[in-house]
């Protein structure tokens, strides 16, 4: 049965839950700074709490936090939550949060949120459970990026992390990196739950095997399917599978300052030759919803609606590549299994130059080193990126003239102005309507070509119950694991 | 009563690679009375061998029994299927082969491979079997009886291994045995201490045998019976006295007009204008196991032997079966892996090892192998085999090369279809004279003869020592000739080195053949077998 | 004899170890040739130069490489395999249970395939040109072209999925009954099975073959030998070199090679270990795997090796 | 216990006999007949593929076998005929230009170190030795880093990879044959090592080493698509057949024609030239005509 998602009903407790997620290696931490992997956001979600959360519908909640407020979005004040222990039977104190926030600003600590971390300018612990936050300039999202993994609080002074001691919902079992960990239920978690008694988790990393192994009874959740294996649970009954768009998304950059992209024409060019639709009916089947070139997905709050995606026009693609003298030549193309779908988008847009006499040289690269070799460096290249809980995160990190991660090297100093003025602003409707402005000139004149957003897929058995859609990713926004109960 | 054995109308064909059907037999018919043992004598590949294996229900690869029974004890050999003759091999017909170095297994040790038909049948407890062969080692003459069965056979000597699978043939008491050339590589003493054996054991268990030789002198000694074969047909058949005193037929009379091979008196052509010997050999000790500290090898077979040989003339090496000749000759030839001594040839001192010779000298003096079979690339045609040398040396090819090879093959008495066969393919006779002639290729100076004429019939031994010494007058070549047959060495030797136990003990000339000093040496020419039936019993024991 | 061999062992075994040390270098060169480092990596996209230059500090990176490998080298000496650079636990720990189960998967695994293979192998060259011969030939040829993956999957498929006999996946650490053993075994164990078969029924047939048209092998059957002993006592001893040798290759594959079946059936062995090792460069989990994986090899290699001289006596 | 050959190849082989002088089995003439086939698709391809391997032509993905797409579709939808024709490009080519490399430096290697012995014999060895122990996909990663992908690359690498296990079948092989006496005729004859290992040792050991080259000729086969995966050599769009089966795994389940018809060609593929090697044509030696 193909039911998106069950109806809340009364939690039972008890059993043991298995799930596999897709990826893991040795160097999987419970680190939550270094987390990389979903299976890493996985199991923090499973040992730690974060001081905020965002719910299915995008709005942020508390979670450790009892309150977190700022009147100039620039110093904000923590309030924590009393009678949160941690697993050893400490009490969460500001210190511990002070430590896990700081943590990100110590280099050596190898934080993958160091940059947006860096704004925390100071720390203040102003009583036993206050916390103040210095920010270096205004941020009215603070309380949402805290709500990203890798903000979720440990305990002061930690050096191993392997110990996966947290205020979370189980208690770290057994954590092999690489392997599995196993966590028991935490009876003294501060929320409801957890309903089940223990949970494992692991990765299997080849597609067919997690869904056989899922089919066969062996696991509970089998995270990310392969869109192709979804005929595997047509006319099967006991599965369930659980649908989210999020946002993560697999782009094409072409750099505006070499080779090929330096051509205007070409880049347009480009994205007149991008059969989205048939990019998310064959190489996506169906698991995504059609991108029009701007990071802003259509869960986000701030999303322009009225932005259409470029239709798909070899002519009109034609006529550009003519004007920019680029038929008749060889353009390379680096595409990678590590960019999720991009070999498969590549060669889609390849057969689709082939007939305009675009000749597309496709070079698939090994995934291994990708992101250090290939991505932003090669002048034709594809990108993947995942979510992020603040539209200003995706500028500032993807857009702006100084962002790290400037894929097409686009530089534009009234977009920069513009992402400066959004950032401080509380009001809502003059931040809609820059952030609209703002992703139509990304649409329009930077290299980055957005052909579709990806969906995730998750199956279950139909026994488990409580797993919903999240805006912050698949299995829950990886937090499923305290939420999921068996029925029966 | 029925004859043991009876071969009626039997006919084998052999197929070449391209589907051509050859008769190696035709038509042949055969009795072997229980107790009696009937010689097969006759021209090198004329079918003895192949006669004897139908004995055993057996063709040779690429041959096949086509027609006509062999029956053994009343079955029929032909029609049995393959359990009923495996049942019958090794218990009721066992055979002594024709060439035992190849039938050795070099990766068993002998003694495992001599009692190894006890175990098959079942006859009898392995130390029983163990304590039966050291039996039979000792009437077999073999050395250090004991403990020869824990060699492998890579480390024996020719004639050894001759007897010990002659010994792997008698442990299994069998009524018939088939002894294809048993004492080819034997000399005459021990040949002779062989041949009682045999009829010893024979007569002891009414056995019956097929005898298979090319010595006339020893067929004597052991037939009941002879049968005379040419090109797989029966010429003639009578009892041994019948055949050799009376022979009807024309090719009977000719063997044995051959046997004796004529001396010749050869002292004229000697060439005494040289005073710098071909080949001369000092002090030469060689042998097998690790090299010890003073360079002298674990076990020696050689020691401190000295020799020359005069250009155009031939130096003879006999002695013991065991006694170190084939030793001695790789040694010469630089095969050994180390030695001490020297070897100077042509006047000058050449390295040891063969691998620091030069082309030249490589070219010049030749090595013919004891064991035709193993020093012939079985993957390789005979045309190939005798070709490489003239490419390699004379740097012939194409049509001269052919006619060279036909040549060569005509020197020799093989038929010219032969050239296009592999070893596999080839009697053991043949195989001997293809690897002669491959030394002959070579056109050298020198050629090591180690056992030429063993597997020859007498009228094609005598032709090929008429073939030497046509060569040694034409090209004044020169032979150090390893031989058991003494009449060979004899008639072809100018000077004949005596060896016993690895040591040189005499130097004769034909002249003072006669006079022997050396004790052994008595034995050795009073142990030569004649042509007489009655020779071996009036033996001294 | 004995002594012989023990100088034979000994021998090889102090060439072993100075093969051992060239390999250890040349995967330290074929690591450092490769672009990126563990900084680079476990950043991944976030590695700007700024947090790459930090965290390189941070995990000592900036030692030139070849002293941090020599250091490994010494302490390897002292029989330390160092600390794993992506999540700084030691090596040894990382290793260990894995370590264990590629043994395990690779004992039974060869238990069952060598007497298979030799068993096939051997039978085939008894009756070959025969029927049976060719249905050897065809299905083993068959059989080792399908992609291990196509194979563990089918069994996946039919045995988990379909039949419900046997768990999808291996879970080692449930394993206490032979009943267990079986279920969590079964099919890694028939997969690579397939696997390596193949060359060892091959190479078995082809030296047996070439070994039983010998005129050794003939003067056995004329002593009234059977087939089997034919085979066995006759032409096998003198085919053991070339056999003996393609046991060890395929064997030698168990031990780093079954990358896929640890990920099919999700098998925690080292295989998966190495692999995940170069992706994130950590050098002293690569150059201990790498270590085991070579000398795994070594040691089948030199028994095979000490086994061909010991089967040829000329060879002694 | 040798067989002569058997008789129905005597019969064809009268047939042959006068024009050809090679004596043919049927069976090896099978083998080689789909072997020529598929080389001739290999080159005609281009010519006759019905689709751009390239083009989505089905909207669908696995579809099955139809009139229109012969051989049904892959998991992008594209038309599996014309991949799969395209395909034999890859794997024909590049896995017997591979093999041959691989088996005829393992072979000439192992043989040269088994005559020679000694310390060449020993260098050699460690050092094949050393080379297999690198686990290949390192030895992958490192040869698309040092030097770029292309297809000699990739049958340089694919070669390299497999010279160490054809080495050591040949040295295996090629010690026992060394001991044996004809050799020895050979090397007193001065014979160069190159005339060695040539005339005396290769036919002697050419059985096991045609088998083993076969055998190889089917890992290699298989690993080909393991190294495009890594980026070295065959490109998108264009695939081998290893990479066919294992881009359309995912059609398993299905019985997909996209992941069983590329399975079946390599194995169509690799028993023909396992077969053919098994039954090669042997030259007839015996000229004389009745
Ligand atoms: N496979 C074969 N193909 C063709 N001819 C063969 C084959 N095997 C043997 N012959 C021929 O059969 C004939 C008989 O061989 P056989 O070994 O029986 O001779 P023989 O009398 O024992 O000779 P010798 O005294 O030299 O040992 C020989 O001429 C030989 O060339
Ligand atoms: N590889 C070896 N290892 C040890 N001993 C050996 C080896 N080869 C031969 N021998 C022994 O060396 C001695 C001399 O052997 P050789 O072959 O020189 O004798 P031969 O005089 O040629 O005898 P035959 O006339 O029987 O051929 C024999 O006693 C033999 O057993
Ligand atoms: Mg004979
Ligand atoms: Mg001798």
């Amino acid at each position: 049965g193909r039911a998106t998602s069950a109806l809340a009903a009364t939690p039972k407790s008890g059993g043991a839950l298995k799930a596999a997620g897709w990826s893991s290696s040795t160097a999987d931490t419970l680190d939550p700074a270094k987390a990389s992997l979903s299976t890493d956001y996985v199991r923090c979600c499973a040992f730690y709490n974060r001081l905020t959360i965002i719910d299915k519908d995008g709005v942020t909640h508390m979670e450790l936090a009892e309150s977190i407020e700022s009147k100039d979005a620039q110093t904000w004040t923590v309030k924590l939550k009393t009678g949160v222990t941690f697993h050893d039977g400490k009490d969460l104190t500001a210190d511990d949060v002070i430590f896990s926030l700081q943590r990100h600003l110590d280099k050596a600590t190898g934080s993958k949120v160091a940059k947006i971390a860096a704004q925390m300018q100071s720390f203040k612990a102003v009583d036993k459970t206050t916390v103040e936050i210095t920010l270096v300039a205004p941020n009215a999202d603070l309380p949402t990026i805290l709500a990203m993994h890798h903000f979720m609080i440990v305990q002061n002074g930690t050096t191993d992390f392997s110990k996966g001691i947290g205020t979370g919902a189980f208690k770290r079992e057994v954590f092999e990196p690489g392997v599995r960990s196993v966590g028991l239920r935490n009876t003294s978690y501060f929320k409801d739950g957890p309903h089940v008694d223990s949970f494992e988790y692991f990765a299997i990393s080849d597609d067919n095997a997690r869904v056989n192994a899922l089919l066969s009874g062996d696991i509970h959740l089998a995270a990310t399917i392969n869109p192709r294996s979804l005929r595997m649970f047509e006319g099967v009954d006991g599965f369930t599978l659980s649908k989210t768009t999020s946002g993560n998304y697999t782009n094409l950059n072409i750099r505006l300052d070499q080779g090929f992209g330096a051509k205007k024409e070409f880049v347009e060019g480009m994205k007149y030759l991008v059969n989205r639709e048939q990019i998310v009916a064959s190489a996506l089947r169906g698991l995504g919803v059609v991108g029009n070139d701007q990071p802003i997905s259509p869960a986000n709050f701030f999303h322009n609606a009225d932005l259409k995606p470029k239709a798909f026009d070899p002519d009109k693609a034609k006529f550009l590549f003519d004007k920019a003298g680029v038929l008749g030549e060889t353009i390379p193309v680096i595409a990678s299994e590590a960019a999720n779908a991009s070999v498969d988008m590549a060669m889609m847009i390849q057969a689709a130059g082939a007939e305009i006499g675009l000749k597309l040289d496709v070079q698939r690269v090994p995934s291994d080193g990708y992101w250090d070799n290939y991505w932003l460096k090669a002048p034709i290249h594809f990108g993947n990126i995942n979510p992020r809980p603040t539209l200003d995160i995706l500028f500032s990190l993807l857009y702006s003239s100084d962002a790290p991660w400037n894929e097409s090297q686009y530089k534009s100093p009234k977009f920069d102005k513009m992402l400066l003025e959004a950032r401080a602003s509380l009001d809502q409707d003059k931040r809609r309507q820059l952030y609209a402005e703002m992703q139509v000139m990304v649409a329009d004149e930077a290299g980055t070509i957005i052909p579709a957003y990806l969906s995730n897929v998750d199956a279950t058995t139909s026994k488990l119950k409580g797993l919903e859609p999240s805006p912050l990713g698949g299995q829950m926004g990886y937090a499923f694991a305290e939420n999921v109960w068996f029925d029966a | 009563m029925a004859p043991l054995v009876s071969i009626r109308n039997l006919r084998v064909e052999a197929t070449t690679d391209a589907g051509r059907k050859l008769q190696i037999i035709r038509g042949v018919n055969l009795d072997v009375a229980e107790g009696e043992i009937v010689a097969l004598i006759g021209e090198s590949g004329s079918g003895k061998t192949t006669i004897a294996m139908t004995l055993l229900g057996h063709a040779r690869p690429g041959c096949r029994i086509v027609g006509g029974e062999v029956r053994v004890d009343g079955a029929d050999m032909v029609a049995l299927g393959e359990h009923e003759r495996a049942a019958i091999r090794g218990t009721k017909v066992a055979y002594v082969p024709q060439s035992a170095a190849a039938a050795f297994n070099p990766a068993m040790t002998i003694m495992a491979q001599v009692i190894e038909v006890t175990a098959i049948h079942k006859l009898m407890s392995a130390d029983a079997a163990r304590a039966k062969a050291i039996e039979l080692f000792k009437a077999l003459s073999l050395p250090e009886p004991e403990t020869i069965g824990d060699r492998y056979p890579h480390q024996v000597s020719g004639g050894q291994l001759q007897r010990l699978a002659a010994a792997m043939a008698l442990i299994g008491n069998p009524r018939v045995i088939i002894f294809d050339e048993p004492t080819t590589a034997l000399d005459v003493t021990t040949q002779v201490e062989v041949l009682r054996a045999f009829k010893a054991v024979t007569a002891r268990h009414g056995i019956a045998g097929v005898y298979v030789s090319h010595d006339l002198a020893v067929v004597a000694q052991i037939a009941d019976r002879i049968v005379v074969l040419r090109h797989g047909e029966v010429q003639e058949v009578g009892t041994t006295e019948q055949i050799l005193f009376a022979a009807r037929h024309p090719y009977t009379r000719q063997l044995l007009a051959a046997f004796e091979p004529k001396r010749q008196d050869r002292a004229a052509e000697v060439a005494a204008d040289r005073p710098v010997p071909l080949l001369e050999v000092r002090d030469l000790t060689a042998g097998y196991g690790p090299i010890k500290r003073d360079g002298t090898p674990a076990v020696a077979a050689v020691k401190s032997v000295s020799l020359s040989v005069e250009r155009g003339k031939n130096l003879g090496i006999i002695g013991e079966s065991g006694c170190g000749k084939s030793t001695l000759a790789r040694a010469i030839a630089g095969i050994m892996p180390g030695y001490l001594g020297q070897v100077r040839f042509n006047g000058q001192e050449i390295a040891a090892t063969a691998a620091e010779r030069s082309r030249e000298d490589l070219k010049q003096m030749q090595i013919v192998f004891q064991h035709a079979d193993t020093a012939l690339n079985p993957a390789k045609s005979v045309e190939d085999i005798l070709g490489r040398p003239l490419t390699f040396y004379h740097g012939m090819d194409g049509r001269t090369r052919d006619k060279r090879i036909d040549q060569l093959l005509d020197m020799v008495h093989l038929p010219r279809l032969l050239r296009s066969r592999r070893p596999g393919e080839l009697s053991g006779g043949q195989k001997q004279r293809v690897n002669f002639a491959r030394a002959l290729a070579a056109d050298p100076k020198l050629i090591i003869c180690d056992e030429i004429t063993s597997a020859l019939d007498t009228v094609v031994a005598a032709a090929i020592i008429e073939l030497l010494r046509e060569l040694q007058r034409e090209l004044s070549l020169s032979y150090v000739f390893i031989s058991h047959d003494l009449s060979v060495v004899e008639a072809i030797c100018d000077e004949i080195v005596v060896m016993y136990r690895g040591e040189r003990v005499e130097q004769l000339t034909p002249e003072t053949l006669a006079t022997p000093s050396h004790a052994y040496t008595q034995l050795l020419f009073a142990s030569v077998p004649k042509l007489d039936p009655r020779w071996l019993e009036s033996l001294p024991a | 004899m004995n002594k012989r061999i023990l100088s034979l062992a000994a021998n090889r075994l102090a060439i072993a170890l100075i093969t051992l040390v060239i390999v250890s270098f040349a995967v330290f060169f074929a690591t450092t040739l490769l672009p990126g480092d563990t900084a680079t990596i476990l950043l991944g996209q976030s590695a700007t130069p700024e947090a790459v230059a930090g965290l390189r500090t941070a995990m000592h990176l900036d030692d030139p490489a070849i002293l941090r490998f020599l250091h490994w080298l010494m302490g390897l000496a002292q029989g330390d395999l160092g600390t794993s650079y992506a999540n700084n636990m030691p090596v040894a720990a990382l290793i260990g249970g894995r370590f264990v189960n590629t043994l395990k998967l690779a004992a039974i695994t060869a238990a069952i395939a060598v007497p298979l293979a030799l068993t096939l192998g051997i039978t085939a060259a008894m009756w070959r040109g025969s029927v049976y011969d060719r249905a050897v030939t065809i299905l083993t040829i068959g059989i080792i072209s399908v992609p291990e993956f196509m194979i563990a999957t089918s069994a996946v498929l039919i045995f988990a999925v379909y039949l419900k006999w046997l768990p999808a996946l291996s879970f080692t650490n449930e394993v206490s009954t032979f009943y267990d053993i079986l279920r969590v075994y079964a099919m890694p164990v028939l997969t690579l099975t397939f696997v390596v078969s193949a060359q060892m029924i091959r190479m078995t047939r082809a030296a047996v073959v070439e070994t039983l048209s010998t005129p050794y092998v003939e003067m056995a059957l004329l002593k009234g030998a059977s087939r089997p002993r034919l085979v066995l006592r006759h032409a096998l001893p003198n085919a053991l070199g070339p056999i003996v040798n393609a046991v060890a290759l395929s064997l030698s594959y168990l031990l780093g090679g079954v990358i896929i079946v640890e990920t099919i059936f999700n098998y925690p062995g080292i295989a998966k270990l190495m692999v995940d090792a170069v992706a994130t460069r950590d050098l002293p989990l690569i150059q201990t795997c790498a270590m085991i994986f070579c000398l795994g090899y070594l040691t089948l290699i030199t028994l095979a090796d000490i086994l061909a001289i010991l089967s040829n006596p000329r060879l002694r | 216990m040798k067989r002569p050959p058997a008789n129905t190849i005597a019969v064809l082989g009268t047939k042959f006999r006068g024009r050809v002088g090679y004596r043919v089995n049927p069976v090896g003439l099978i083998g080689l007949a789909i072997i020529v086939a598929w080389t001739v698709v290999a080159l005609t391809a281009p010519l006759i593929i019905p689709h751009s391997v390239g083009e989505i032509v089905d909207f669908d993905y696995f579809g099955p076998m139809s009139r229109t797409l012969w051989l049904g579709s892959d998991y992008l939808g594209r038309d599996m005929l014309s991949r799969i024709l395209m395909g034999a490009r890859y794997t024909v080519g590049i896995s017997l230009a591979a093999v041959a490399i691989a088996c005829t430096c393992g072979v000439v290697l192992g043989m040269t170190a088994a005559v020679t012995g000694g310390w060449v014999d020993t260098i050699l060895s460690r050092l094949l030795d050393a080379l297999n122990s690198i686990p290949s996909k390192l030895f992958g990663l490192v040869v698309v880093a040092a030097v770029g992908s292309s297809i000699p690359v990739l049958i340089l690498t694919l070669s390299v990879i497999y010279i160490p296990g054809a080495y050591r079948f040949a040295r295996a092989l090629a010690v026992n044959v060394n001991t044996m006496d004809f050799v020895l005729v050979a090397r007193i004859r001065g014979e160069s090592l190159f005339y060695l290992i040539r005339a005396e040792i290769l036919p002697n050991i050419l059985g096991p080493v045609l088998a083993d080259f076969g055998l190889r000729f089917v890992f290699i086969v298989l690993l080909l698509s393991g190294l495009s995966f890594l980026g070295l050599g065959v490109q998108p769009p264009y695939a081998d057949w290893g990479a066919l089966v294992r881009e359309n795994i995912g059609g398993l389940p299905y019985g997909a024609p996209a992941v069983i018809v590329p399975s079946l060609a390599i194995a169509s593929l690799t028993i023909s030239v396992n077969l053919f090697i098994d039954n090669l044509p042997a030259k007839i030696r015996d000229k004389e005509e009745h």
